[in-house]
């Protein structure tokens, strides 16, 4: 089937700046994310889970855009300024999909 | 003294502290005994729901006063003031960096609304009754911590950004428009709505406040496990005697209002208590680069157990020598 | 009007209605307060379960007669014919295109268990009894509508799948399973199996009740918040008018019925309320081109609020006007 | 013989156990009906504190004694012994391979707490009376059952690690911890507990397990259609005839311990059921290529079905008769 | 180690459908597959959460499935059946497995 | 923006092995990780679901270490250890990420 090249970039980021973050994507031109839930984890900052949590600033989630390879820099660069001072990991990887009309 | 020791005694065999230690010890022998997030968070839905919607019946049994408006604003004063005095202790006792004392000066002007609750329960079943409003003055002193650490480090010269949105987040966070809206709605609906709900929000109570302890022990026992090396001894000593500072301050704020026995103890209880819901929330988007391990680990491993056992009896037991209640 | 307005009144100020208002506040507020999804299905287990046990219950100690084929009778035929008067109103009123006119449609033939529960609650506490069957009829109103709203569009010329395994999923969905699984089972065990577990069933439900109209309000909340834009003038005044359209027909139907006040009040709830649950899963299957934020903001953001605080006390008055009762 | 038939036809018609056979229904039928898993697993922590709280409040009224010891050093070698008799029986009946048949074996050495359970709440709606401590015994048979598979398995010349680890884990299991946690709590805390937190642990109890049943039957339901093909007539015999053997082997054990009519009849049903909760998690560790669908499906979807049906009334009567209780 | 070609495909899609999009993968000679959770998203349908939903109809998950390469284009044809009407993201992207045995 | 070559490891694994994995994980010198929860899914072994699980055995779980490209060996054959004789998948991918200073 016909598909197309894209990017994927993926923002593992804290639950508390995850609006803060889709705002900013969307100020970039982003027109769709998904956001997926994290268990846990394990980093620089030590390690974490989500079970039986009662403190709402341990959570974690991760967004995920599929972009066309143009719009990957100003994407980048608009989520660098909410990571920046915050823990987190984002990638970016290649990937191909179908139905390019509505990215 | 003797009075003290033997409610601390019953207090410390009462299902609700022992479930706090069941969780306590599972986690620190690593078991896997573990409660979803997701009950988790309903369980501390309902407690919110039921203790604001019985402070507000009883406000509308008694009537709104001076006192009540009093009160409110002693409170904010109380979490605003608070916070400096234990950025102060911080910066004599430990060794903490000026943001990670700012951040944690932040979680001991704000309450927790757990201890709140237990308080209450041994308030109730030691028959010492208290103002109905006090759940307001508790959703009162949530925030303005925040902002007095805020200001702490801004006053260090840090650039700290407090735009708006955070703002709007620390005033609307759940736990404070939960709180504040069941107290209105009890309040509005008064003793008949209490009627028609209090075989939801009575007689199931101390049974998920068991459950939920069981939960809050073992999230404690985790953050000491991991987080027990973070906490320098100045650190630690912080976490025993900022409750007792806090205390006496809300002691003398007490008194001053002329509260009710048990409304004495529980502003000394607030006053002691130390946030684990909004603000570490607040602190992880407006001061990330502060050590989370320091802050949650003192206030849920640390201040939270020492005023579930000891701290609690001890202000009801100081309160009631000096109200004469 | 008197009786109405005081109804309506006491209505409004009851906690569940208040702390539906309070979600639909929070949310506009754009506070952070939420129910997680997991407690928000196990409130809806719960009342579902309870209500559709008490229902089997209480046929158990009335028997089953004649009227009850012909209410579940008259309870498909209306949610079959409800659709087509809708459609033609939307005609009507609203610029909508067929496709999204037909699953608007769909939604008001089919009933809300909520709302149907909210109203048996007012009945209760006016002292009013309605036939324990109305819970079956509700579990059979659910489907029927779905049929004629895709029977609706392929009639338009659309070649429209109804698979049987679409089928299937309509007539197995969980609340209808759920719905007449406690009924029968309520039926079966009669008032001694009440009296084992009526202290589960009966004793917290207004509470959880209360929270769960919490989250619905919450996310009613939110939609209007989103999906305003999406409402038109025409479809909007829909949304308050097909209800009162709904209404007189479940209420010509209960009286030619022979009900008792609270049945007919009953019928008139369920005609008159939009499903938010079977119909829009349903939809989103089988006409995925339809815009679900039109359905879901009419049916969750303008007619359930609409029932909840006017419609039902306005039912139940007219019900007991026309019945004597 | 007739007290057994009348005993088994109210134990059928009881709402708990409707409700289990309302989940099989709705999951033969692909209903998409389903229980959050956060909710079940909320619920079933509610009734492992409930049953040990229960226990534990009983014990602290009669006292503790040598049966107590006894029982629960019965218990442990009960649990030891089981897997033998059933791997030798399986061995007999069935083609299953070494590893699946320890595997299996190891399910029916351990026990099954929900079963417990619904035996618990047969007894008391009948008025039978039982050792408080009966719940410590099942906590105590959870695990040696494990042990022994592992060294059947052993035995047979595999190299099986038996970590440290593993052995942790296995010991604190998260049930076991809330099962024996829970039972000191309400051993120290005693009446006084009791009564503080009674309408929770009490009140809601028979609905939480109508609704928890409700969740098992969806889980058998799926595994039986699944499963199904997996299970050859051997290995299904042996599902209906294991809980026989081994509640015989109880019946012999209460009576030599001298328990009364509900201990002898405890000590059955926690000798004729099978682990769903601890056994398999430590069979996936330990046992990766034993093959999950026999045991869990033969477990689940077989002998829990049968005691709770069938075998429970059973064993209450033999246990009746022979203690002439 | 040694790894092996493979293609990872993901595909987010309404809760509604997703026994519809098994199925048919199954049928186009899928073996595996692993279904993820989604906690909302944005697209041009608008915004959406997981929170405290009360109905069925709003949910997304992803299903991933990892394949042998030779196996893309009749999985892609598979699943653009499904969910050509709906909404919903298909990527594609190369990936190395390990035990490719299992595939 | 700057971003630098990385592998993306993603291990669906059994609930039940999840400490194990992650223990030989930091062995091996993993210095991050992040556990992402699994709804379902179907494999040689067979169909499951999260729904209404009442045991504890049938879990899984999506373990996911993003480290330097000269870092997968030793990280593969800790893994392979835990998952040889379990059932799971191992993919491994190729991506870029910001910060590299955090790997
Ligand atoms: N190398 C990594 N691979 C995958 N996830 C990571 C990695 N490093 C960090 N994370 C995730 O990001 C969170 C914060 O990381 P850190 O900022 O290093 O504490 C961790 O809890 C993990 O969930
Ligand atoms: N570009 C994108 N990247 C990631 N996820 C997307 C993207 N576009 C849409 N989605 C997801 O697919 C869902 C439906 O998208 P749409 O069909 O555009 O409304 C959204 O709610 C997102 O969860
Ligand atoms: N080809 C595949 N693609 C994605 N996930 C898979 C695949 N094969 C297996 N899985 C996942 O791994 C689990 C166990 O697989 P198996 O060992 O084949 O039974 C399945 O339940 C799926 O969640
Ligand atoms: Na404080
Ligand atoms: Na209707
Ligand atoms: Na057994």
């Amino acid at each position: 089937m016909q598909t197309h090249q894209a990017k994927r970039v993926a923002i593992i980021i804290e639950q508390v700046m995850q609006r803060r973050l889709t705002e900013v994507l969307k100020d970039a031109g982003v027109t769709g994310f998904t956001i997926l839930p994290v268990l846990g984890g394990s980093g620089r900052s030590g390690e974490w889970s989500r079970e039986g949590q009662v403190t709402r600033a341990g959570g974690m989630v991760q967004v995920v855009c599929v972009i066309k390879p143009e719009r990957l820099d100003p994407l980048l660069e608009a989520a660098f300024k909410v990571v920046d001072r915050h823990i987190g990991v984002v990638t970016v990887s290649d990937c191909e999909v179908l139905r390019a009309e509505r990215f | 003294m003797d009075q003290i020791l033997s409610m601390a005694a019953t207090n410390l065999l009462s299902p609700i502290i022992l479930s706090f230690a069941l969780g306590v010890a599972a986690s620190l022998a690593r078991s896997d005994l573990n409660i979803p997030e997701a009950v988790a968070k309903g369980m501390s839905i309902y407690l919110l729901f039921a203790i604001g919607f019985k402070g507000g019946v009883s406000v509308a049994a008694h009537g709104i006063d001076l006192t009540l408006g009093l009160s409110l604003l002693a409170g904010i004063v109380l979490s605003a003031a608070l916070p400096l005095i234990a950025f102060g202790l911080l910066k004599v006792m430990s060794g903490l960096s000026r943001l990670d004392a700012a951040a944690v000066a932040a979680h001991y002007g704000s309450i927790s609304i757990v201890t709140f609750v237990a308080a209450t329960s041994v308030l109730q079943s030691s028959g010492i009754s208290y103002e109905g409003y006090m759940v307001a003055v508790a959703a009162a002193m949530e925030a303005p911590a925040i902002l007095s650490a805020l200001w702490l480090i801004s006053r260090g010269g840090a650039n700290r950004r407090m735009d708006p949105e955070l703002m709007r987040e620390i005033l609307l966070n759940g736990s404070i428009v939960l709180l504040v809206g069941s107290f209105l709605i009890g309040g509005i609906t008064g003793q008949e709505g209490f009627d028609r709900i209090s075989s939801f929000i009575e007689a199931p109570f101390q049974g998920v406040l068991c459950l939920f302890l069981l939960d809050m022990g073992l999230v404690a026992g985790r953050g000491l496990r991991e987080g027990s090396g973070v906490l320098k001894p100045g650190v630690l000593t912080f976490g025993g005697i900022m409750p007792l500072v806090g205390s006496v301050v809300g002691l003398l704020a007490g008194l001053l209002l002329g509260l009710s026995t048990g409304g004495v103890a529980l502003f000394m209880v607030l006053s002691a208590s130390a946030s684990y819901i909004a603000v570490p929330a607040a602190m992880r988007v407006a001061l990330p680069e502060a050590n989370p391990s320091i802050y949650l680990t003192l206030s849920l491993g640390v201040t939270f157990p020492f005023n579930l056992t000891l701290g609690i009896p001890l202000y009801i037991a100081l309160a009631s020598a000096l109200t004469g209640g």
